[in-house]
Parts: C-alpha cells; sequence; structure tokens
C-alpha cells in the first residue's frame, strides 16, 4: 500500500495548521512525506508539545533546596525525603480514552503514570486517581453516567490490584459538566536513592537501542492527537478502531525487568513509550543527550500483519520502553528480560548527527532533526477574555435564597449526596494495602505511606540500612469554585490539600498538578486556564511546594458544552515521626471538640455559601463568589496545627470542607472503619452559638464553606494549652463541645439538631453503593443455588 | 527457621510475606523463583499473594505447572509446612494439595477491607499461637475469594477439623454480613489431611504490625514458627 | 421455574485488531506445558440464554439487539449467536 | 506467523451447582432493560485455539487432556469442544 499524497486536507486531518505545514516544511528543507508528517502531528499535538500551555507553565515555582529532578527536565519530577532517599511522582490524565472505554481507557491510564514512575528508576508504591463523572442519581442520562463510572472504578481496580501497587488515596466529585467527557487523572508515587535516578537520554554515540515489552499492534493510533481535539462522535469513532488495552501482568514484569536492568547499570538512558510511543521516545531520548538516534522499523515486533512505519511510529501499544545499552553490555538485557520471559528487540543505535532517522527494510521513511521536533514546537499565546457568566455570579446575593426550614434534614441530605458521601464503593475495590506500607488507608483527610528497605528498586546500596519515611498524600480539587473564579478556586485547591497534609501531621515536599481544561482557542475558556494557572502558583509558592511536574488535558468539552475548568493538585508531604501521625476522626469519649480557624468569614458576603455543597444539594443553585482563601492565615493555621501535633496535643484533625461544619463534624463521629460492616462510631456534643450573630443565617453556620478551618479534638487537660497557643499565634481558636455519646448534637442558639449515628452513617457509607444498585443482595449469597 | 518465599511472574504479596519473616519476626528467608526445582534447606514454604500470570484463565491455573511446584509436593508429602496466603490458596487449590476451588466473589467486586477471622481448628501447624475464643482482625483483598466444594468435601472438611478460620462479626457470630465474598460455611481457610498444608484468603502478613492497624495476623507465622521448633526439637 | 424451549447460545470473542493479553499468556503456557505446535489462541465469553416459546425469529432480534447493548463490548469485541 | 489450518472451540461452563452470579446479573440486567420473559442465564468460557495441519484425530486428545489439565476446572467447570 502507497503513501497517500500530502494534500491540505490531509494536514488538515492531522491537526496541523497551514502555518505549522510551513514551519515543518522549513524545518525539513523540503516536504514531509506521510511518516514524517504522522510524526510532527503528535510531537506538536497539545498533549505533547504544551504549544497552548508552555508560557504559562513557564510561572510555577520549581524550585527548592530539594528538588532533584524539576518539571520539565524528565518524565517525572524526583524531590529528596533525606537519609539519600527520594520520591518520583506524577499525575497524567486518560479522559478522552476513558469517554470511549471507560474500563480499558482508566486501566491504560493508571499503566502509563507507572510507566512513567519507574523510568525514573524509581519503584512505584501507590497511586492516586482524582475522578470527575455526571451525576449518578435517577434516569436517563445518569445510565450512562454510572456505566462510565463503574467502568472507570474496575478498570482502575483491574491495573493497579493486578500490578500490586496500592490505590491509596483520591477524589470523585459529580457534576452534569463532565456528562459525556468525565475525567479520570491517575497519579503515581515512586521511592529511589538519589544515586538511582534514571535519565531519558540517548547517551553515547553507538550505544545499542533496544525495545522491550510486548509487540507492537495498531493500538490507540495517534491517541495524543486524539487527546487534543474536542471529543466528538466522530473523533470517538476513529478512536474505536483500535482501543488501547492495558496488560497489568505484562506491566508488573516489565517493571520488574527494567528495575533488575538499572541495577546493573548497563543502561544509558530509558524511556517509557506513552503518548506518541516509539516516536516521542526515541525523538525525546535523543533531545535530551543532544545526539541522534537511528532505528530500523522492521526489527520492532509486530503483533499485526502489514503494519506500515506510519502506524508502527504512531501506535500507542501498551507496556512498552525504549531503552540505550552502553555498548557491550547487549548480554545483560538478553539475560534479564529472558529471565522475565518478556520481548526484547534491537532496533538500532544512537548516532551524532543530531537526527531521528527512521528506516523500514533499509530505506529511509523518516529523517528529522530530534531536538526540533521535541523542543520546537509552535507556541501560542491565546486570547484570554473573562467570561460573560462571571457577573451574574458576582451579582449573586443570598437574599433570595429561603433560609434552610430545617438543618437537620439538609445535613442528611448533604452526607448522602454523592459529591460527599463516602467514596468506599470505590476505594474497597482497589487493593489499597499490598505492599506493606499503607499506615492511613483511604478514609482520612490524607493518605499516609511508610516507605521501607523494600520500598526500594533492587540494588539499592546497603538497603536494609534504610531508615522508615512516612510520606502523606493528597489529591484535591473543588472545580464548582474554579469556574465560579478561577483564581480564587485553584488557590483553594491547593490550600486545601496542604490542609489536608496539615491534618495528617506532613510538610508539603512538592506538588503535581493536572490541568483539566476545556478548548484553548475559545478566549473566555483560556481566561479560565490562566487564571487558574495564576492561583495555582502563587498557591503553590506560599506553601513551598514546587510544582515537579504534571499534565494538561485540554479539550475537554462534549457537544453540551465544557466542563467545569479542573485543576487538579496533588500534594506529598513528609512526616518527620511516626507518632506524629493524625487521622481525622473523633477518637475517645470525653476529649474536648476545639475549632481552629474562624467560624465564618465576616468579610465574605455569602458567609461560605458561595458555591457550597448546600447551595447545589438544598437549592439547586451552583452559583456564588465562592469563599476567598487568605493564604497567610491558611500557612498560620498549619504551621500552628502541625506544631500541637508535634507536642502530642492532637487525637484528631479533620479539614472542613464541602459541607461546612457540620459535615465535618458528622465525618469526625463516623467515618472510622473497624472493619467490614462494622463502623466505630462516637458521638459529640457541639455548641456553636457563638458564631450565629457573623453568619447571620443558621444555614451559612452550619454549612458555610469558610476556609483555613480544622476540627481537632484534645484530651480535657490540653484545652486551655492549645486555645491559648492558637490565640497568641494569632489563630482563631474556640473550644465547641465535647466527644461521646450515640448522637451528634449541634446547638446554635436556641435551635439544636441532633442525628443518631448509625443513621448518619447509613446515609454516608451506603449513598453511592445505593446509587449504583445497591450489591448487597447478591454479596451475601451463598455459593450455590438454593 | 528459614522460610522460602514463592515468587511467580506477577505475584506481588512476596515482598511482604519476606518484611514480616525477616524484619518483624527476625528469621530467615529467600523468594524463590517459580522456575527454580529445590527447596533444600527450607523449613517452611509460603505461596504469596498477588496475581500470578495476572488471573488470567483462573486464578492460580497457570502457576501450578511452574517447575517449583514439583519441588513444593514433595516438600509437603514430607511434612514441611506450606502456606498459602489469598492467591497462594487459589494455587494450592489448583494444584490439588486442597480441595476445592476460589470462585468470583457474589459481589463480583474486588474487595479490600479488613475482616474478622473465627479460628475453628487450632490442632495445625499455623493456629496453634492463638488462644481460645480469640477473633483476629486481618484484611481481605481479593475478587475470586468465594470458596466453593461439594457437599461431601465440606462435610469431610468439617468432620475432619480441617477448617482453620471462618468469617465472622466482631463477636464471633458466622453472619452472612460478615461474609465478605459467599463462601461456603464462611470458610476463609483449610488445611489438607495431614494438617501440614494451609490455605488462606485474608492477608496475615498484612496485619503483623501496630502501625499497619493490626498485629493479629502475626500470630499465624509465630504458630508456624514454634511448631517448626518443636518439629526440630522431636527430630534432635 | 419457567421452562427452557429454545436456547441463545453466545459467543463474545476480543476483535481481531484488540489485544488478547489473556490468549497470549495462555498460549505461552500450553507452549511450556509441550502442546507444541498451536497456534494463537483467544478467550472470549459464552453466554447461553433460556428462551421460552418457540418464535425463534422473534427472539433473534431482541437478542441481537441485547449482545449489542449489554452482552458484548462493541468497542472491543465482536459477538456471534445461534438460537436453538 | 504459523498458518491455522483447524481450530479448536472450545466451551467451558460453570457446573451447575456452582452458582454463577455473573449469570444471574446479567439475567437482571436484560429484565430491566425490558427484555421480558427470558429464562435463566449461564456465562462460561469461551476459547479458540488455531491449530496447524489436517490431523484433527491426533489434536483431539491433546486438546482434551489440555482442557481436563488446565484449561477448565473440573471442580467447578464443565468443557466441550469440537475442532473444525
Ligand atoms: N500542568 C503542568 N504543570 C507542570 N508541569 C507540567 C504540566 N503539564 C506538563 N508538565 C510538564 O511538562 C513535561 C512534559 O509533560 P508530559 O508530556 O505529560 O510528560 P510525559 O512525556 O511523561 O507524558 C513533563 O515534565 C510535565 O511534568
Ligand atoms: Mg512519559
Amino acid at each position: 500500500m502507497s503513501d497517500p499524497a500530502i494534500t491540505p486536507e490531509l494536514v488538515n486531518k492531522h491537526n496541523l495548521t497551514p502555518e505549522e505545514f510551513d514551519k515543518i516544511k522549513g524545518i525539513l528543507g523540503r516536504e514531509p512525506n506521510y511518516t514524517e508528517l504522522g510524526i510532527f502531528s503528535v510531537m506538536w499535538s497539545e498533549h505533547c508539545s504544551y504549544k497552548n500551555t508552555r508560557p504559562l507553565l513557564k510561572t510555577f515555582p520549581v524550585k527548592s533546596p530539594r528538588i532533584l529532578v524539576g518539571a520539565g527536565e524528565e518524565n517525572a519530577g524526583i524531590v529528596d525525603i533525606g537519609d539519600g532517599l527520594a520520591i518520583a511522582f506524577k499525575i497524567e490524565s486518560h479522559n478522552h480514552p476513558s469517554a470511549v472505554e471507560p474500563f480499558q481507557g482508566a486501566a491504560t491510564g493508571v499503566g502509563g503514570i507507572i510507566r512513567d514512575i519507574f523510568t525514573m528508576g524509581a519503584r512505584p508504591v501507590c497511586v492516586l486517581n482524582s475522578l470527575r463523572f455526571g451525576p449518578i442519581e435517577g434516569n436517563g442520562n445518569a445510565a450512562n453516567n454510572r456505566r462510565l463510572f463503574g467502568g472507570v472504578v474496575s478498570g482502575i481496580a483491574h491495573y493497579g490490584n493486578c500490578f500490586g501497587i496500592p490505590t491509596i488515596a483520591g477524589e470523585v466529585y459529580f457534576d452534569p459538566s463532565y456528562e459525556g467527557n468525565p475525567l479520570v487523572n491517575a497519579f503515581c508515587l515512586g521511592v529511589l536513592r538519589h544515586e538511582q535516578i534514571a535519565r531519558g537520554a540517548a547517551r553515547g554515540e553507538g550505544n545499542p537501542v533496544f525495545y522491550v515489552g510486548p509487540a507492537t499492534g495498531r493500538d490507540g493510533l495517534a491517541g495524543a492527537a486524539f487527546a487534543s481535539k474536542d471529543l466528538t462522535e466522530e473523533s470517538a469513532g476513529q478512536q474505536r478502531g483500535a482501543v488501547q488495552v492495558g496488560d497489568p501482568f505484562m506491566e508488573k514484569l516489565v517493571c520488574e525487568a527494567c528495575l533488575e536492568l538499572l541495577a546493573t547499570d548497563a543502561v544509558a538512558g530509558i524511556q517509557d513509550m506513552g503518548a506518541a510511543g516509539l516516536t516521542c521516545s526515541t525523538c525525546e531520548t535523543a533531545a535530551r543527550a543532544g545526539t541522534g538516534i537511528e532505528i530500523e522499523l522492521s526489527l520492532v515486533p509486530q503483533r499485526a500483519a502489514g503494519m506500515t512505519p506510519y502506524e508502527i511510529m504512531l501506535s500507542e501499544s501498551q507496556e512498552r520502553m525504549l531503552i540505550i545499552v552502553r555498548s557491550g553490555r547487549e548480554d545483560e538485557v538478553k539475560r534479564i528480560f529472558d529471565k522475565w520471559d518478556l520481548p526484547w528487540a534491537r532496533i538500532g543505535q544512537v548516532t551524532d548527527t543530531g537526527r531521528m532517522v527512521v528506516k523500514h527494510h533499509g530505506g529511509v521513511v523518516a529523517d528529522i532533526p530530534a531536538k526540533k521536533l521535541a523542543d520546537e514546537a509552535p507556541v501560542y499565546h491565546r486570547a484570554a477574555s473573562e467570561p460573560a457568566y462571571l457577573k451574574a455570579v458576582r451579582e449573586f446575593s443570598l437574599a433570595p435564597v429561603p433560609v434552610s426550614s430545617d438543618p437537620a434534614a439538609d445535613l442528611k441530605h448533604l452526607i448522602a449526596w454523592p459529591g460527599l458521601a463516602s467514596k468506599n464503593w470505590v476505594y474497597r475495590q482497589f487493593d489499597h494495602m499490598v505492599r506493606d506500607g499503607s499506615v492511613v488507608c483511604p478514609g482520612s483527610d490524607a493518605a499516609v505511606i511508610r516507605i521501607k528497605a523494600d520500598s526500594l528498586p533492587i540494588g539499592a546500596a546497603a538497603a536494609s540500612a534504610v531508615a522508615d519515611k512516612y510520606i502523606a498524600l493528597t489529591v484535591d480539587c473543588n472545580a464548582a469554585y474554579v469556574y465560579l473564579d478561577p483564581y480564587e478556586g485553584a488557590k483553594i485547591a491547593v490550600a486545601e490539600a496542604a490542609r489536608n497534609l496539615a491534618c495528617a501531621g506532613a510538610v508539603p515536599l512538592g506538588a503535581t498538578d493536572n490541568l483539566n481544561f476545556a478548548n484553548p482557542h475559545n478566549p473566555e475558556l483560556f481566561w479560565q486556564l490562566q487564571e487558574s494557572v495564576r492561583g495555582l502558583a502563587e498557591a503553590c509558592r506560599f506553601f513551598n511546594a514546587p510544582v515537579t511536574g504534571g499534565n494538561c488535558s485540554l479539550y475537554n468539552q462534549s457537544p453540551n458544552g465544557p466542563i467545569d475548568p479542573t485543576p487538579t493538585v496533588a500534594l506529598a508531604g513528609l512526616i518527620e515521626k511516626p507518632e506524629h501521625i493524625t487521622t481525622q476522626w473523633f477518637k475517645d469519649e470525653g476529649d474536648a471538640v476545639i475549632l481552629l480557624g474562624d467560624a465564618v468569614d465576616e468579610q465574605d458576603p455569602l458567609r461560605g455559601l458561595g458555591g457550597s455543597a448546600w447551595l447545589q444539594c438544598a437549592r439547586g443553585l451552583k452559583t456564588g463568589s465562592p469563599p476567598r482563601c487568605d493564604l497567610e492565615k491558611e500557612r498560620q493555621l498549619h504551621n500552628a496545627l502541625r506544631g500541637f501535633i508535634e507536642c502530642g496535643l492532637i487525637k484528631s484533625a479533620h479539614d472542613c470542607s464541602d459541607g461546612g461544619l457540620a459535615a465535618a463534624l458528622a465525618e469526625c463521629c463516623i467515618s472510622q472503619q473497624i472493619a467490614r460492616d462494622t463502623p466505630r462510631l462516637i458521638g459529640a456534643r457541639v455548641d456553636l452559638s457563638f458564631g450565629l450573630a457573623a453568619a447571620g443565617r443558621l444555614d451559612a453556620l452550619l454549612f458555610g464553606e469558610a476556609q483555613s478551618r480544622v476540627i481537632v479534638s484534645t484530651a480535657p487537660k490540653d484545652i486551655v494549652k492549645v486555645v491559648e497557643r492558637a490565640k497568641i499565634l494569632g489563630l482563631g481558636a474556640a473550644h465547641i463541645g465535647t466527644v461521646g455519646g450515640a448522637e451528634l448534637a449541634i446547638k446554635a442558639g436556641d435551635w439544636e439538631g441532633k442525628w443518631a449515628l448509625n443513621e448518619l452513617h447509613d446515609l454516608w457509607w451506603n449513598a453511592i453503593a445505593r446509587a449504583m444498585g445497591d450489591h448487597k443482595t447478591i454479596e451475601t449469597e451463598k455459593a450455590r443455588n438454593p | 527457621m528459614n522460610f522460602a518465599v514463592l515468587q511467580f511472574p506477577a505475584s506481588n504479596c512476596d515482598q511482604d510475606a519476606l518484611h514480616v519473616v525477616q524484619n518483624v519476626l527476625g528469621h530467615t528467608g529467600r523468594l524463590v523463583w517459580h522456575k527454580e526445582n529445590s527447596l533444600a534447606g527450607m523449613d517452611a514454604v509460603i505461596i504469596p499473594g498477588g496475581f500470578s500470570y495476572g488471573d488470567y484463565l483462573r486464578t492460580g491455573a497457570i502457576a501450578r505447572f511452574s517447575p517449583i511446584m514439583q519441588a513444593v509436593r514433595e516438600f509437603a508429602a514430607k511434612g514441611g509446612p506450606v502456606l498459602g496466603i489469598c492467591n497462594g490458596f487459589q494455587i494450592l487449590c489448583e494444584a490439588g494439595l486442597l480441595p476445592g476451588a476460589l470462585v468470583r466473589n457474589r459481589s463480583l467486586q474486588f474487595r479490600c477491607e479488613h475482616i474478622f477471622l473465627k479460628t475453628v481448628a487450632r490442632q495445625s501447624p499455623f493456629t496453634g499461637k492463638i488462644e481460645e475464643g480469640k477473633i483476629l482482625r486481618v484484611p481481605i483483598a481479593h475478587g475470586e475469594g468465594c470458596y466453593f466444594a461439594d457437599e461431601a468435601t465440606l462435610a469431610q472438611l468439617e468432620k475432619e477439623d480441617r477448617i482453620l478460620w471462618q468469617y465472622c462479626d466482631a463477636g464471633g457470630q458466622l453472619t452472612e454480613a460478615a461474609n465478605p465474598n459467599g463462601s461456603l460455611r464462611n470458610i476463609a481457610g483449610i488445611c489438607n489431611e495431614a494438617r501440614n498444608v494451609a490455605g488462606l484468603m485474608p492477608h496475615p502478613e498484612r496485619a503483623s504490625e501496630a502501625i499497619l492497624g493490626s498485629a493479629d495476623g502475626r500470630l499465624i507465622f509465630e504458630g508456624l514458627a514454634s511448631w517448626l521448633q518443636g518439629r526440630m526439637a522431636q527430630a534432635a | 421455574m419457567r421452562r427452557a424451549d429454545m436456547k441463545a447460545k453466545i459467543i463474545v470473542t476480543p476483535k481481531k485488531a484488540v489485544l488478547d493479553p489473556q490468549g497470549k499468556t495462555v498460549q505461552n503456557a500450553l507452549e511450556q506445558m509441550g502442546y507444541q505446535g498451536i497456534g494463537a489462541v483467544h478467550v472470549g465469553k459464552y453466554l447461553e440464554i433460556e428462551l421460552p416459546g418457540a418464535d425463534a425469529e422473534a427472539w433473534r432480534k431482541q437478542i441481537d439487539d441485547a449482545c449489542h447493548k449489554i452482552l458484548s463490548n462493541p468497542v472491543i469485541e465482536e459477538y456471534r449467536f445461534v438460537i436453538e
């Protein structure tokens, strides 16, 4: 079959503008052939080139004394955690593939991010995820949203569980804006010694280039380009051609074999074949090393008959790695990959030409300057203009919103609202304990994982002498806030993540973000992106959490419109001593309940109800300016809280976010799970009367989402210490109640609400299972027909 | 004591078992690759959890044909203790070293959570250190942990006191709700006729340190260790 | 208990173009066990649905519809069935 | 690539005694979607093995052996196959 002629239509089909095409001709000094056109189209897609976002990403704080490998340098950033140890972490999206095939889309998303981490020479030790779907309750579209949600969750479970990595934290929200365009962001963290850092560079002229992993098929052809377009029936249709299928079994073997090989120092460079597969890995490694690379496609293991050079170069078959081996050490590759029964092939070598030369049966099918291809994609400064909808948002006032007639009932609805309800239906499907490191499992503000000797890649010098480390992890983003005020909302995403870390007793080490936005060519949507990045950058700087990397997923809009702007933020933090590890649930009868921070933000005309869960859930309104975040105040809170924790004054700490004080208090009482069907319920009696005047209305006091607030519990003897020290630090602190009893009782003025704990727990714990069509009946059925 | 922890392609709880044996209990141990065919010098064998061969075809179906399994048969035939955890239990059943089979959870979903275990048979190398009436709190993590065997086999297991553990509630009751996967008779673990080969779906190696939320699982490994000591004392 | 007069026998297999890790793994296992010379292995699903009545034609439409909507995943699988 | 002259088509089904929750779930799903009147649903496995040569008889023994040893588990499953 001969290649099609290069026509303007074909160029356009490849998502390249006439200007971009001219630039390509300039670089090549001639017309590209079909294969070259395909190569440029994927490398210059938004997904690989960040052509619309690079100027924005430059504004992120990326430095700290702990940073060993910074953002943009390699496949993932690396941060020092002391004693010669380091962590590599990164978040990536797999939104469009998951819309087309939720199970495989999500599974391969997890596989991709795990490869990004062991590519760095690190052993992957945990994964997180951040998910968004349309509403799952009721009929109509909800049925399809449930299909997507259920498929994505089992896809993540399938891949992570089989690979043998704990899925230790995550977040899930439901909103109509994600209907038809769900978000699936996957995060992975790995551990290594400083001297084990591997590079994605094709170093050493003459070094052989190896392909390892399963054979190449026509899977996900040009997926990167697909991810860089609006999601339409047509684009999805094309993608259905050959959906990528993940093989976690294969990935586990490839990971172990690669770590074993890296331990031999036979490796000069290594990179996964992720987006844009063979194309991206060859030109990026050459570009990083300033060398050239030459490969022969007939040597590439192939699954399908008669694949063209174009198809082989653009295939996104999973679980494949490109390894540049020091010449003379080829046998070690053979020995190790044979041991693991893995396919491998020598497909080329490193050259000094600076060019990426691709041959097929000896004939040159592509010859491109590697650096220009990898690094000189066009950069666009898109037009931005404030969205019209924000005018109404700012003008929104509470005046016309009827005051809650039954706050007690509202709390029940709130905690059973899928966005707020317990996510156990999701994380009980994930193995979140494998590897014996899960100290705080899903269900508290931040997860805590123990790093020990066997968390390291093999060959780590004196591995047995490694001192255990404790890393706290969280991923957050309240996209309703970001929609209503991108700058403030993005700040809050970071602030909330940092607050979660502080509640666990951790100091931030670094951040990774996933910018999920809609079409950047629309100035109003680009404005959302620009403002969000401004907020993220400012907040990350403030909490001393440099951005070590991340991912951009634009064009997230289905025919029914754009998604809410969703800049998810994952933070990793360090906990100095195991005794500082703190969880969110109340511990002992008689303990004191203390609110750190101010009950109400009096500067906020909406008293924290703008964009709040209560306004959405109880009044069906997603509007109003969201709560503001005073970063200085927020930081004070975190420092004070960590100080108290380190002095051993704090028994539990829970951050107040969606659902406000009332929801947070309820969670403190019902969120400890001892075992299957066995929660530990412990009540509390709380008096919030002191905040009523400032709040103006009861629902604002109970459900307002003012920032910078944490509910802690302490032994009675420590009340004064905590409250007084907080005051000295200029931090609001109020002793609001006592832990104990079989109910939650909240008093405010002459109103008092009482909730039976077992009822609250059932509403909260089973809400999502109910929405999904509870499996309980089948679950407890015997293994035999009656 | 010297423990062998078998390592199949995509075993993934192998490190955890080794960690408990070595770092928590202070014994020696080593990972034994599935292509090896000798267990010389080993006092006990642990077949760890994971997804050997991706759980493709049936859980444990392919692993049982690995070269090392012949050595395991011989080791077991000589009375050596073999403990299969989760996927290890599935492999032992597929290999015919334990009766019955583990099928898809009733929920059709993977389940990862702590459960309660009632220890039934206390005469075994694995349950000797668990005192009467003690309820163990240990995690499960599996999609195919529903124990099935025909009536005759179940009756025999009961008659011969070979049911080691059953899923129960906090109070020790064998309720439906406490059964996480639909296992017949709430069976979580059993042993062979000679009592030296046992399998269970829960993960004691994930519950052997207080910092991980429970140290109950330790009792199983400690029981095994002291049983081995007794055996050696006799031999000497 | 409804009487089953006919049965729909449905076979769902991964599309040829789509990776079938399970099939590949089983093939390797069989070869290692000494079943030399076998070719590619494909693993799929088999469903049997008991159908009342005698009107196979009427059912054929419904089963085909069901195969397309829920019994198979048209994105990565293909199906075929007989009613007898 | 080896040429496939024949194929072994193997069907593995759960024994009657073993409850098949998948079948049950599919049945419920079908009924909820309005496919009224359908009876019990059983879900099993389908395997296809490409076989070279023309000697079906020789393969029959081998495939039967493989079905018995590894492709099915007699404790919970039954199998049947054709070579064509
Ligand atoms: N939102 C972001 N914030 C910070 N860095 C980013 C972001 N998006 C991408 N990057 C960085 O740009 C580089 C290229 O991104 P990407 O193509 O996702 O890496 P990979 O090739 O591993 O997929 C990476 O180092 C990544 O961390
Ligand atoms: Mg990468």
